[in-house]
């Protein structure tokens, strides 16, 4: 019998898509349906899913947590927990349509929380990573129930079926967010399952991933050892923990983490300026065990932006386009496109090299 | 009267081919062989052959070989014949047996029961000829604060690392117990291939302070040797509670080794023995080696990673989860196989644990404790290929050491008898006669093309996962396989049998 | 032009030399056949000194060979290159090239009747001089060194 | 106009040749000679004799030589006059050849004392030059018997050359014993045993006191010989009458400088018809010997071209084989002596003063060279491990450091 997620490794080849209007504009989420429709024969009907971000802004300040529930008696056993570590703003079932290639649907449930204030000072932790734990506590300890969304202001929202599909039975045409990421999957030995599919989330940070990883189980080994839990065993899972390890805990910056997970060769370090070369010889020999190597291209979403970034190899297809505020990222030029005819610009990124666009008014730090 | 013991292996020589040039006879130091002039040929003494090979590998016309002689007592599937005159040695000496070099008994390779995983399909492989393949490891310490500086740069915070250019060095052996050209190569090879070499117990010939960026200088129970300038010109500091040849054995180097040279160098009197001290006389716990640690860190002004090296025993994880928590930068573990200029037979062959096992339980314990970035862990304890390389890596290992396989690409049979003294090839020997068979400018030439060609293989195999760095392999236990193992060795190798999936 | 240099320090008196040079200018393809039971004439000798000194003289295809001048009969010369070379056919075995080599390399043949000498191998199969491939350390190297 | 001439076209002539090309690959050179032959190597005449050797391969230098080398050969001409002044050379046929430099080579001939009767005698024969070997060769048959006056080198190798060709040979020399300048009395008598077990009659202390008739000769002695063909092998004389007629210096022959420069300007001697200087008994000298007339000849080249060259190492050395025996020798035998004697080997070294005086090796010569170089080098004894020379010529008695000189850089 074939395995889930989690039980065991699932590699998969994608197509993957993003836009974002750096003025802050918001566009609904059919962009991303319709700009994914395009690669469809990326996908093979397993997986498929899409993250917005801004498109919460009237709970802005309150963590959307998003879950899959096997059954009701898991339902309960998460909003217990939830109850005993968070306010919760709202909840509700998520709203979706019926559409008739996806099928087996879960129970799908969506909580606005802020933590207990008390419980969060006796955790002495800071407010992130005591969300971020609770996270993983659903995760792992709950049989049955899944957070796929955690992040503020953001949801990410997949299934089992090809993502045009997805997009049209989660209604993302009644979202609007200024960002968009989203994700057509083609797993190799799985069954798939709605956890499994991408985006892949924790707090704000969102992965989509086309490729398949050849260090996963050195990355997966090191970022363990820092309360993560891979319990996916995805590509997309340690590559979302990487980077808010890097950028969250250990505040690099994008381009920073971009030179740990897509390193430059030492070869090609060794001609840079002494200024570019002392920093990324201490990246590498800082976090020698966050290098990713095999092929992937990935669009990661966070709070104010997005970046792009290949494999040093570029083993994967990806480009960038430009027009106005906005600017795409895609597996394939058809898929930008398709929602953007005229573009200002487009191009190919190098391997390594991360593109990261972010709101004018201020997103992150690159 | 001693028994008399047939010897093990007897030398074969073909009269068709024997042209009596008599290269045999000047060429062993055993004298085994030499040139009846009444029988006008060549003949040989088995008894004092010790299957070195060097008659073997000079004679000109190939007439010369070595085989196990047949004569046998009585089989016994229980007392064989080793085991029956090892007890007719004692039985006539009193003496405890010695032996050299690495264990030979036929306990289970686990390397040989792991496989390596390639990519097909969905994961490209990539080719080391079109494309960077890259085996740079810095050892040492990793964790460290990110700290910035007014502009928002990064300020190096790390703690001193070694650089390698291929993850493997050049273990330690003492001056004292391989001979001064076997140093010499084993110096200039590791400093063109941009790795290290160990002192080992010996201190380090004033001759060879040139090589020191690429010299580990060890210091051990004896301490032979270790003052400022020794300390100072390393790279690297290691402290050697243990060897896997010989776990909780000090060492004694007979006296006859101890040459005006090596006296000179160990700061010990001519011609008297040398012994290391089975303990570390200032070190009977943890926290006494923490003080040494930080007092040789102390000495050399923090510049210089220490390195603390221990024999794989049971309880090594345990061990080496103290010395992460020591201040030490990086932990050697030794396997049982190693190798030794000298050891007690009972205690080569039958103490310790095998590398693999004790590589993986470090590993995973370090891990499980969040610590394995406070070091980095180099093993030892025969590392035969590339492909052990590789296998190490992956289970966890940032290095391998070798010290066999270097001997053995300068010359070395392993005929196993370093603790005599009398080294055909001129690597475990202070003769000088002896001393000048091993030519550095070859031993170093076939060091650095052993690890060059190694390198390459790595380069391939990592290639072919679909890999393009070292520190991607490192502790990927996900590209090996066990083949033949039990559930308890799969468990304690943190590895899948062949044939589950990814 | 590359010659023949030895390194007393890394020789060991293994003669070895001496037989790989017999056997490469034997002629022959089998070592066994070439020299089982006979005396070698090589053109290249080991000297063991005391103290364990050994090391092996050939010609040193010197630049001003006194051989060439002083052979008698025109049968030594030097090739184009600085190789020196004997023509046996020439040569009458006078032996005053064997009187002037200060080294000693030059030296009757196994019949006595004419000299020999080392040429580098290059009037034999091997086509480099084989005492310094078969040297086991490197005593006996063959490079240009000016 | 050539600029260079020489006269001569033997051994120094050619190495002179050489030299001047290893400068100056453009200036003429033109050689003449008396000889009509191809450049041949002197001593082989022996050897062909002997049958060693043949015409074809007594060629002292290959085919191409005189082209290869740009020199031209004017052969079967005899230079009679330098005129100095003129900076021109006389023929014997008047015509003046002018140079710019000249090199005077012209070796030696014969020497006949006077002997009574000696007209009488129709088969007479000298032993110099190719065409006497020729003549020799044409003329000497199986029944004949030979008689050689004179047991020195040039005696004793046409003895050698001509045993094998003739019934008997006798011998003949004022002197009491054989090869007296390259051998000493107990040498002599090794040798003179060797010869005689070949069938050679020597009467030595006596000499011819009258040729009697056409066959026959009576000796001082008073003892009375017959043979069918006579060798005068008494001596040679220089050729110095060039030099001397046109008032450059000579002595027993032709006087020079380290240079080979002779006292006239830009006229230079080198060969058997010029003086050197033997720096083993320190006196002056002719060295009729073959590599001292190429060194001569080509310190002379050397000069000749522009070049500065000297020599200033000549000692008296001999290699001489006689059938299957060898000998080598060298210097004087003056001062104390290590020797061996067995069955097969003749061996003495001469030393003084630190020094290497001479040696005489009669039939182990190997490495012989190294006990020449310790001569000409004139290296003190007590700088190598003599104790070791003695027993065999060898490298290891030497320092290491003149071992690392010689064996690990480019001589």
């Amino acid at each position: 019998m074939l395995k889930r997620e989690g039980d065991i490794r699932i590699p998969a080849g994608c197509a993957i898509s993003g836009v974002i209007d750096r003025s802050g504009k918001r566009m609904s989420g059919k962009c991303m349906i319709d700009s994914i429709s395009t690669m469809h024969d990326r996908s093979n009907g397993l997986g498929g899913g899409f993250a917005g971000y801004g498109i919460y802004p009237d709970f802005k300040d309150f963590y959307a947590l998003h879950l899959f529930y096997d059954n009701t008696a898991a339902q309960h056993e998460t909003e217990e927990f939830l109850k005993r570590h968070f306010e919760i703003a709202y909840c509700s079932a998520i709203q979706t349509r019926k559409v008739a290639s996806i099928k087996d649907e879960p129970i799908i449930f969506r909580y606005f929380v802020s933590p207990l204030p008390r419980k969060l000072e006796s955790s002495q932790l800071d407010e992130e990573e005591y969300v971020a734990r609770c996270v993983f506590r659903v995760n792992v300890e709950i049989t049955g129930a899944y957070v796929f969304s955690s992040g503020k202001n953001m949801g990410i929202f997949k299934a089992v079926g090809f993502p045009e599909d997805v997009g049209r039975f989660y209604k993302l045409e009644e979202y609007e967010g200024y960002a968009w990421t989203c994700h057509g999957r083609y797993p190799t030995n799985t069954p798939g399952w709605w956890g499994g599919a991408h985006p892949f989330g924790l707090l704000d940070y969102s992965v989509v991933h086309n490729g398949e990883i050849s260090s996963y189980d050195a990355n997966r080994r090191y970022i363990e050892m820092f309360g993560y839990k891979c319990t996916l065993k995805t590509d997309t899972e340690v590559i979302t923990y990487i980077f808010d390890y890097l950028l969250r805990k250990r505040k690099l910056t994008l381009q920073e983490a971009a030179k740990v997970v897509a390193a430059s060769f030492w070869a090609t370090i060794e001609t840079k300026s002494e200024e570019e070369r002392e920093q990324e010889v201490l990246l590498r020999r800082m976090f020698p065990s966050l290098l990713i190597t095999g092929p992937f291209s990935i669009i990661l979403g966070f709070e104010g932006g997005l970046m792009a970034l290949n494999d040093r190899l570029k083993l994967r297809s990806m480009v960038c386009g430009e027009k106005g505020d906005k600017a795409y990222i895609a597996s394939e030029e058809c898929a930008i496109r398709v929602i953007e005819p005229e573009l200002d610009k487009i191009y190919s990124p190098a391997g390594g090299e991360a593109v990261v666009y972010t709101l004018k008014n201020g997103g992150r730090r690159e | 009267m001693d028994m008399f013991i047939y010897p093990e292996y007897e030398v074969v020589r073909n009269p068709d081919l024997c042209i009596g040039c008599r290269v045999c006879e000047r060429q062993c130091a055993n004298e085994v062989h030499h040139y009846d002039f009444d029988l006008k040929k060549m003949v040989a003494d088995s008894t004092k052959c010790v299957n070195c090979h060097r008659c073997v590998c000079l004679c000109p016309t190939h007439a010369l070989k070595i085989v196990k002689s047949q004569d046998t007592y009585k089989t016994n599937a229980n007392w064989e014949n080793q085991t029956i005159n090892e007890v007719y040695r004692q039985a006539a000496t009193g003496g405890v047996l010695l032996s050299s070099m690495g264990n030979p008994k036929p306990f289970p390779i686990y390397w040989d029961k792991i496989l390596l995983n390639a990519s097909q399909v969905t994961n490209p492989p990539i080719d080391p000829l079109r494309e960077p393949m890259e085996t740079t490891v810095y050892l040492g310490r990793q964790k460290c604060e990110v700290v910035r500086d007014g502009s928002g740069k990064l300020k190096n915070t790390l703690a001193p690392q070694l650089k390698l250019n291929m993850p493997i060095m050049f273990s330690a052996m003492s001056y004292g117990s391989i001979s001064y050209n076997a140093h010499e190569a084993l110096a200039r090879a590791a400093t063109e291939l941009g790795t290290y070499y160990n002192t080992g117990e010996g201190g380090l010939h004033k001759d060879f302070y040139q090589y020191g960026p690429n010299t580990i200088v060890q210091v051990a129970s004896g301490r032979f040797g270790v003052f400022k300038d020794y300390l100072d010109t390393g790279a690297a500091i290691e402290i050697k509670m243990g060897q896997g040849a010989k776990p909780g054995i000090g060492g004694h180097l007979p006296g006859k080794k101890i040459s005006a040279d090596v006296s000179a160098t160990r700061m010990i009197p001519q011609g008297v023995d040398a012994i290391s001290p089975a303990p570390h006389h200032d070190i009977y716990s943890i926290e006494d080696l923490r003080q040494l640690i930080y007092s040789l860190k102390e000495s050399t002004a923090y510049k210089k990673p220490v390195i603390v090296k221990v024999a794989a025993v049971h309880n090594v994880a345990a061990i080496a989860s103290g010395i992460a928590r020591s201040g030490a930068d990086i932990i050697a573990i030794d396997g049982f196989r190693g190798g030794t200029g000298a050891a007690p037979t009972r205690i080569r062959d039958n103490v310790g644990i095998p590398i693999e096992l004790a590589l993986a339980s470090v590993d995973s314990r370090l891990r499980e404790e969040g610590i394995r970035d406070n070091v980095s862990i180099v093993v030892g304890g025969s590392i035969r290929s590339s492909a052990d390389v590789v296998k190490a890596i992956a289970l966890g290992a940032d290095a391998c050491y070798i010290a066999t396989a270097a001997v053995l690409a300068m010359g070395c049979h392993l005929c196993r008898t370093c603790n005599v003294g009398k080294c055909n090839w001129g690597i475990a020997t202070q003769v000088p006669e002896l001393v000048k068979r091993l030519n550095p400018d070859v031993a170093a030439e076939r060091l650095v093309n052993l690890v060059t060609a190694w390198n390459h293989e790595i380069q391939e195999i990592m290639g072919g996962m679909g890999i393009n760095s070292i520190e991607a392999l490192r502790g990927n236990r996900l590209m090996l396989r066990g083949v033949g193992l039990n559930e308890t060795e799969l468990k304690i190798l943190g590895i899948r049998h062949a044939g589950e999936s990814l | 032009m590359k010659r023949i240099y030895v390194n007393e320090q890394w020789c060991l008196g293994c003669h070895l030399c001496e037989y790989e040079c017999a056997f490469a200018n034997s002629g022959m393809t089998d070592m066994a056949k070439a020299l089982k039971g006979k005396e070698i004439h090589p053109n290249i000798r080991v000297e063991d000194g005391t103290d364990g000194i050994h090391f092996a003289v050939n010609c040193r295809h010197c630049s001003d060979p006194i051989c060439v001048r002083s052979c008698i009969a025109g049968a030594l010369s030097r090739t184009e290159d600085g190789m020196v070379q004997i023509d046996k056919s020439k040569c009458v075995g006078c032996f005053t090239c064997v009187l002037v080599c200060p080294y000693g390399a030059i030296m009757p043949d196994a019949d006595g009747h004419a000299a020999q000498k080392c040429e580098l191998c290059t009037r034999n199969l091997c086509g480099e001089p084989n005492c310094v491939k078969h040297c086991p350390n490197r005593a006996i190297v063959y490079e240009d060194r000016g | 106009m050539a600029k260079y001439v020489i006269i001569g076209n033997s051994t120094a002539a050619v190495n002179c040749v050489e030299a001047i090309r290893s400068l100056d690959k453009e200036g003429d050179i033109l050689l003449l000679s008396d000889e009509s032959h191809f450049t041949y190597g002197r001593p082989l005449i022996s050897y062909l004799l002997y049958g060693k050797t043949d015409f074809e391969h007594m060629k002292y230098r290959p085919d191409d030589w005189y082209t290869a080398n740009n020199a031209q050969l004017k052969a079967g001409v005899k230079a009679v006059k330098i005129d100095p002044k003129k900076k021109k050379v006389e023929l014997s046929t008047g015509e003046k050849i002018p140079y710019e430099k000249l090199l005077v080579a012209t070796g030696s001939r014969p020497f006949v004392p006077p002997m009574s009767g000696l007209e009488r005698v129709k088969d007479q024969y000298s032993f110099m030059t190719l065409d006497d070997a020729l003549k020799i060769e044409k003329d000497f048959k199986k029944e004949d018997d030979a008689l050689i006056i004179g047991a020195g080198l040039i005696g004793l190798k046409c003895l050698e050359g001509i045993l094998g060709r003739v019934k008997a040979v006798t011998v003949v020399d004022m002197a009491n014993r054989i090869l007296p300048s390259i051998l000493d009395e107990e040498g002599s008598a090794v040798v003179q045993k060797y010869l005689e077990g070949k069938g050679v009659k020597f009467f030595l202390g006596d000499s011819a006191a009258e040729f009697t008739g056409e066959h026959a000769v009576t000796m001082k002695s008073g003892k009375k010989l017959t043979f069918d063909k006579l060798v005068l092998a008494v001596g040679v004389r220089p050729n110095v009458e060039f030099v001397q007629e046109a008032g450059g210096a000579c002595n027993r022959g032709i006087v020079t400088d380290e240079g080979q420069r002779t006292t006239l300007p830009d006229v230079y001697a080198a060969g058997d018809c010029a003086l050197s200087h033997d720096i083993a008994a320190d006196t002056d000298r002719i060295l009729a010997l073959l590599p001292n007339a190429a060194f001569q000849g080509r310190t002379a080249g050397l000069n000749m071209a522009g070049g500065s060259a000297v020599f200033d190492k000549a000692v008296p050395m001999n290699a001489m084989g006689l059938f299957d025996l060898h000998m080598i020798t060298a210097g004087v035998y003056e001062g104390e002596c290590y020797e061996e004697k067995g069955d097969s080997k003749y061996k003495k070294l001469f030393f003084a003063n630190d020094r290497l005086k001479g040696f005489i090796l009669i039939g182990d010569v190997a490495r012989a060279g190294i006990y020449t170089s310790l001569l000409r080098n004139q290296t003190p004894l007590s700088e190598v491990d003599f104790a070791m020379l003695e027993k065999s010529p060898a490298l290891a008695a030497f320092p290491p450091a003149y071992r690392k000189e010689k064996l690990t850089q480019k001589v």
